[in-house]
This record gives structure tokens, sequence and C-alpha cells, in this order.
């Protein structure tokens, strides 16, 4: 929508780094991945083939936006299964692995309206791990976390690269990935959203 | 011509507050969206032509 | 088809045509007036009030009309993306709104003298309601939205809905009024349908041409006006775009 | 599978969790169907009459009530994106929060309406054909609602405009509804109206799913 001429790839155990100003669109971009939004033209592959239907993407990736998607009524555990067993990706187990990983374990029982921004946004990572996905697309992820979670972000995105993951993250701070490439969104000129002839 | 005179024209047979009324919004109606339309499409113009010369 | 989907080209063709169907509306007013009104005699039953029927039914057929091009322009604009057929839908739709409030209030004034009230549970005059309502319901939705491009879509298939539920309502309101009319009414309206006979149908027809013919000349105009908005709203949104993008510059 | 199974589980335990939403809808019910009384008079027979219309009428303007939040608290906590990417199938998606809302609304109020019924004097003969019709209608009045609701997400004046939009929509399921009623009542054969109105849910389970993924993607963008 805000860019033209803008053309990447992202091979397994790669990582993109999107970064820009505000405005430049790097959300925009994160959700036009994740087909939860429709390029005016353009494409987006997977394997090398175009991607027809938005429905079946949804398996390749997880997507973490600035919305938490946590229902306040249920438990922190509650609130992971549900995400697991909606996506039905790796075994039950891993609802625990994912508290542990972002130092929610003891809060496990508590409900969710309960937390803080920090542990609400730690919360909505580990449904990275509870449900395990290939590409993961995150906009700004390291927002709200403090220096112990941002390590295990860190290092839980060091671990799905190690696998063969991909990450694709927007970001204007710290530096979550090493070795990723950087797409700065601000050299790609904006233009118009629909273009119309002058008559 | 299926009135006699002009003032059997204007009564309608009796009829002539139903019939009257009815032509009469009519008009009103197509007159007022032409009306509408074009005002619309003038203000637009005007709007857009104003941008254009800001612009340079 | 796909050349229409141009807004420069649809355009060029637009304005090519408009004045040749300016023209032809008026001359269709021309003849469709005079004989409407004086020279098409009276009919045996429902006496003078039969020239109320010619707008009547012009305005009925032209809401009719203007629903069926906003649901297939509305497909064409989903299915395609084309955004001509969501301006030609968006532009439409008040038109129909009016066209549908007319027959409506022009059949209450044909009914008051016939029916000696001003409205009845008559089926016609029922769907003509509610198709006013679905109407209503269009142009609120396309502009409940700061963001007019989720209007446009959502507008898009509600028409779509609501050209598969229009034959429904209509035979449901068709068969209620079946169950619970009084035949009295089924009568006179009988006597309507039987008596069409050639003095009524040419000032018919020629109404209905120069609704017809009003409602495309219009359709250009309001066009024309839709592209200007349009363009007026990307030029804006450049701007926005380019302020933000040039601001670490700075 | 697993999408349809894990969001309608998710979408009763909400409900049961929060229940004070669905008492409200039955309640509203029950205080729209009880002012009638007082509008038109308490006398038996005109009651009687009108019986099936108002519990009809007032179940569509309860379950409206209700449509608001079908869609609304997930697209503004950003369920409605994950849902989205469900891999799957977004019809599923829709079919669950479909069905988690008929559960959760059409049923209590189809069992609170024989109560109803007999306040406004319904005779015993129109109870069977009344709660038979308001089970073949009220999944019809769920999914057309749904697509009202989806449309609306984000709106200004969303409330209203669902009004606006589905209402004009329930008329044929009124009209055969209480008909339904009234033949039962006149000693006629119900099974038309009532074949008719399962014959609208079929057609409203086969389309409006599709409409409502596709007015919940366009939200989303």
């Amino acid at each position: 929508m805000v860019f033209t001429q803008l053309h990447f790839s992202v091979a397994a155990g790669g990582a993109i780094v999107l970064r820009g100003p505000n405005g430049s669109g790097k959300t925009t971009l994160l959700r036009l991945m994740a087909g939860l939004a429709r390029p005016v033209t353009g494409q987006l592959k997977w394997s090398g083939a175009a991607l027809e239907d938005s429905d079946a993407h949804g398996k390749h990736l997880r997507f973490i936006g600035h919305l938490d998607a946590i229902k306040p009524a249920f438990t922190v555990r509650e609130n992971l299964t549900f995400w697991r067993d909606f996506w039905n990706t790796g075994d039950a187990s891993r609802v625990v692995d994912a508290m542990e990983a972002f130092g929610l374990a003891a809060l496990a029982d508590f409900p969710a309206r309960l937390l803080s921004a920090g542990q609400r946004h730690r919360l909505a990572l580990a449904r990275l791990i509870a449900s395990p996905a290939p590409l993961w697309l995150l906009d700004e992820p390291a927002n709200a976390l403090d220096d112990r979670s941002l390590n295990a972000l860190t290092r839980t995105i060091a671990d799905h690269r190690a696998k063969g993951g991909m990450v694709i993250l927007a970001s204007h701070g710290a530096d979550l990935v090493s070795g990723g490439t950087t797409l700065a969104l601000d050299k790609f000129t904006p233009t118009e959203v629909m273009q119309w002839d002058e008559t | 011509m299926a009135f006699e005179n002009f003032a059997a024209f204007i009564d309608m047979g009796g009829y002539a507050a139903w019939v009257w009324t009815a032509y009469g919004l009519a008009t009103v109606a197509l007159v007022g969206m032409l009306v509408v339309s074009r005002r619309t499409l003038k203000a637009r113009t005007r709007e857009f032509e104003e941008m254009k010369a800001n612009r340079k | 088809m796909h050349k229409f989907a141009n807004p420069t080209q649809f355009m060029r063709i637009a304005n090519a045509i408009y004045p040749w169907v300016a023209g032809i509306c008026v001359l269709l007013f021309a003849a469709a007036i005079p004989i409407a009104l004086m020279f098409s005699p009276p009919d045996y039953q429902q006496g003078e009030t039969v020239r109320i029927m010619y707008i009547h039914v012009s305005s009925a057929w032209l809401m009719m009309m203007i629903y069926g091009i906003i649901a297939a322009n509305s497909a064409m604009f989903l299915i395609w993306r084309h955004p001509m057929a969501n301006l030609v839908a968006r532009a439409s739709a008040p038109m129909g709104a009016v066209f549908c409030a007319l027959a409506l209030i022009t059949g209450m004034l044909w009914g008051q003298p016939m029916w000696g009230t001003f409205w009845v549970w008559d089926a016609r005059l029922t769907s003509t309601l509610i198709l006013f309502f679905l109407y209503i319901g269009y142009i609120a939705l396309a502009d409940a939205f700061e963001d007019s491009e989720r209007g446009d879509k959502a507008a898009a298939i509600l028409a779509l809905v609501g050209s598969v539920n229009v034959p429904i309502i209509h035979f449901s309101v068709e068969w209620w009024n079946t169950l619970h009319q009084p035949s009295i009414i089924k009568a006179s309206k009988e006597g309507v349908d039987s008596s069409v006979h050639s003095s009524i149908l040419l000032p018919l027809f020629l109404m209905m041409g120069a609704f017809t013919m009003f409602y495309f000349a219009l359709l250009v105009l309001r066009l024309r006006s839709e592209l200007l908005a349009a363009k007026i709203r990307n030029a804006r949104l450049s701007q926005i775009a380019g302020h933000s993008a040039a601001q670490p510059a700075e | 599978m697993s999408v349809f199974t894990a969001l309608l589980s998710r979408d009763l335990k909400l409900a049961l969790r929060q229940s004070a939403d669905s008492l409200t809808v039955i309640a509203f019910f029950a205080i729209a169907t009880v002012l009638f009384p007082f509008g038109v008079g308490p006398e038996a027979e005109v009651l009687s009459r009108i019986a099936a219309g108002v519990v009809w009428v007032a179940a569509l303007l309860a379950a409206l009530l209700s449509l608001d939040r079908v869609f609304t608290v997930d697209f503004e906590d950003g369920t409605l994106d994950q849902l989205l990417l469900n891999g799957q199938s977004m019809t599923l998606v829709v079919l669950a929060k479909v069905i988690a809302h008929w559960l959760t609304t059409g049923v209590p109020l189809i069992i609170m309406s024989p109560v109803l019924a007999v306040t406004l004097q319904l005779p015993a003969e129109g109870y069977g054909t009344l709660v038979l019709a308001l089970l073949l209608g009220t999944p019809t009045v769920s999914l057309v609602g749904a697509l009202g609701a989806a449309l609306v997400l984000g709106a200004r004046r969303g409330g209203v405009l669902l009004s606006l939009l589905v209402l004009p929509l329930y008329i044929p399921v009124l009209i055969f509804g209480t008909a339904a009623v009234e033949a039962a009542l006149t000693g006629m054969p119900s099974a038309p109206m009532l074949s008719i109105l399962g014959g609208f849910a079929l057609i409203a389970v086969t389309l409006c799913p599709f409409g409502t993924a596709a007015a919940l993607r366009q939200a989303a963008e």
C-alpha cells in the first residue's frame, strides 16, 4: 500500500529485520506477509509457489502484532492451551515449555486480567513456542519487555532459526537477531494507494 | 386530449390533490437529485483545482 | 469487460455518450409528460388517478433496476476488484433510495383515493418498504467507516447478501399477504392489471424510458464527482505518506 | 477440525464464565414481551391472538442485542487476526462462532419462550409448534446476524447500524415463524411453514458463512 518496488525473500534459518520510521509501513508489510492484507499489486510466494489461498497460508506462520489476543477471563494456561488446540501443532506439553521460556510458569493459574502489560506481551510471545510454525512475523516484539525477557526472546529466536525456522520482525530498538538482513523501509518511495490517470 | 377544458385538466376528475401531489413530488425528487449532484460535482472540481494549484 | 475497469477509459466512453443520454432523456420527458397528463384517456375503473401509476411504476422499475445494477457491480468489485464497479454502485445507491421513496409515496397517493387509506399492507407496497430499508442500510454501511475502502467492501458484501434475500423477502411477503389480506383489495388490484391496454402502455413506456435515461445521465455526473473525490483523497494520502517518510531526514 | 472444536469449546467456556451476558439477553426477552400487555391491554382474547407474533418479535430483538458481541471483542483484542491465521478454513471458524452464539442465546431464548407465551395466554395447541418454529428459525437468525455483525465491525454507530442491516433480512423468518403457530392454532397443518423455516436455515447455512468469512477478512485488512 505504501511501497513500490520492494522485493525480498527469506530462506530457512534466515531472518529479516524491518526498520523504518513510524508510518513507513512496517506493520502493513508484516500483515501483507501474514496474508491478513492483500497487496494492490505484487505477489507473495511460499516455497516458490504464489500464494492463492490465504486461509492455508496461516499454517505456515505465527503473527504477533500490537494486540495480544488474550482473554482476560481465562488463566494464563487456558489462554495458551486454547491457541495450541486451535492450531494443533506441537504436543500439549509445549504449553508448559512456553510458560517456562517466558517466565510465566508461576503465573500459570492466574486469570490473565491480573497481568501487567509486559506479562501480557510475554504471554502473547509464548504462543510461538506453544504451537510452533516455520515463519514468525513479529511486530515490535521488544516493546514493553525487561532485560530478562528480552534475553529470553533473543534466545527463543536463535533456537527457532537453528532449527531452520524463519523470522521477520519489525523493530526500531534493540537488536534481537544476529546475522539477519536489514530492510530499511524509508528508502522505498511512498506512492498513491490507487493510481488514477489524469484526465 | 382527454380533457374538455383547462379547468377539467386542473381538476383531474376530482383527484387533483393526489395526481398533482404525486407529479409535484416526482419533479422535486428528480430536480433535487440533479441539483445536488451538480453542486457536489462543482464543489469537488473546485477543490481539486485548488489542490493542483497549491501543489505547483 | 476489463477495458471498462480503467477509470480513464470508462469515463471517456461515459462522457462521450453523456450528451446523447441526456438529450434522449429530455426528449422522452417532453413526450411522456403531456401524454401521461393530458392526452391519454382516464382508466374506466381508476379514473384520472391512473396518471399517478405512470410515475409510480417508473419509480418502482428504477428502484429494482438500480438494485440489480448495485448488486452486479458489487460482485464485479469483490471478484475482480474493479474500482469503477465500486464507484458505480456507490453513486447509484442514493438514487435508488430516492426512487424507492418516490415509489412508496406515489403508491400511497394512489392508494388513498383507490383503497380509501394511505397505507395497506399490500404485497407490493410492503416489499417496496423493505427494499427501502435495504437501501438505507447499504448507504449507512458504506459511510460508516473512517477508512472508505472498508465501507466499499462491506457495502458490496451487503449488496450481494441483499440480492439473495430480495427474492426470498418478496416471496414471503407475497405469501403472507395472501394469507392475511381481505379480497377487496386483491380485486381492485386485478382490475388494474387486466385493464392494461395500449392507451396506458404508451405513456407508461415513455415515462419508464425517460426515468431510465435520467438515471444514466445522472450516473455519469455522479461518477465524475466520485472520481474527483477519490483523486482528492489519494492526493491527501500521498501528502501524509510523504511527510512521515521525510521526517527522519530533517 | 481442531479449529472448530477448540474455538467452539472456548466460546462456550467464555460464555459460561461471563454468564451475565446471556442472562441479560434473556431478561431483555422477558421485559420486551411483558411490555405488550401494558400496551394492548390484558384481555385474554387480544393477547392470545398476538402471542406468537409478540414472542417472535421479542426473540428477534433479544437476539439482535446479543449479536453485537459475537465478533466485536475478538476484533478489538486482536483475536480475530489470529483466528484468520487458522491455517484451515475461515468458514469453520465462522461456523464455530455461530454455533456458539446459537447455543448461548438461541437455545435459552427457545427454553424461555413457552414461559412467556403462557403470560400472553397462548392456547395450548400452540406451544409445541412455537418451540419447533423457534428451533428451526433461530439458526437462521444467528447465521444472518453473524454476517451483519461481521460487516459492521469497526463501524461508527455499529449497534444501530447492525439492526438496520439485519432486521429487514429477518422478515421472512418472522412471517413463517408466526404463521406456523397460527396454523397450529386454527387446526391447520403447520408442517409446510416449518419446512420452509428449515429451508431458510439450509440456505443460510450454505451461504452466510462464506459471506461472514469474507466480511471478517476485509475487517482485518
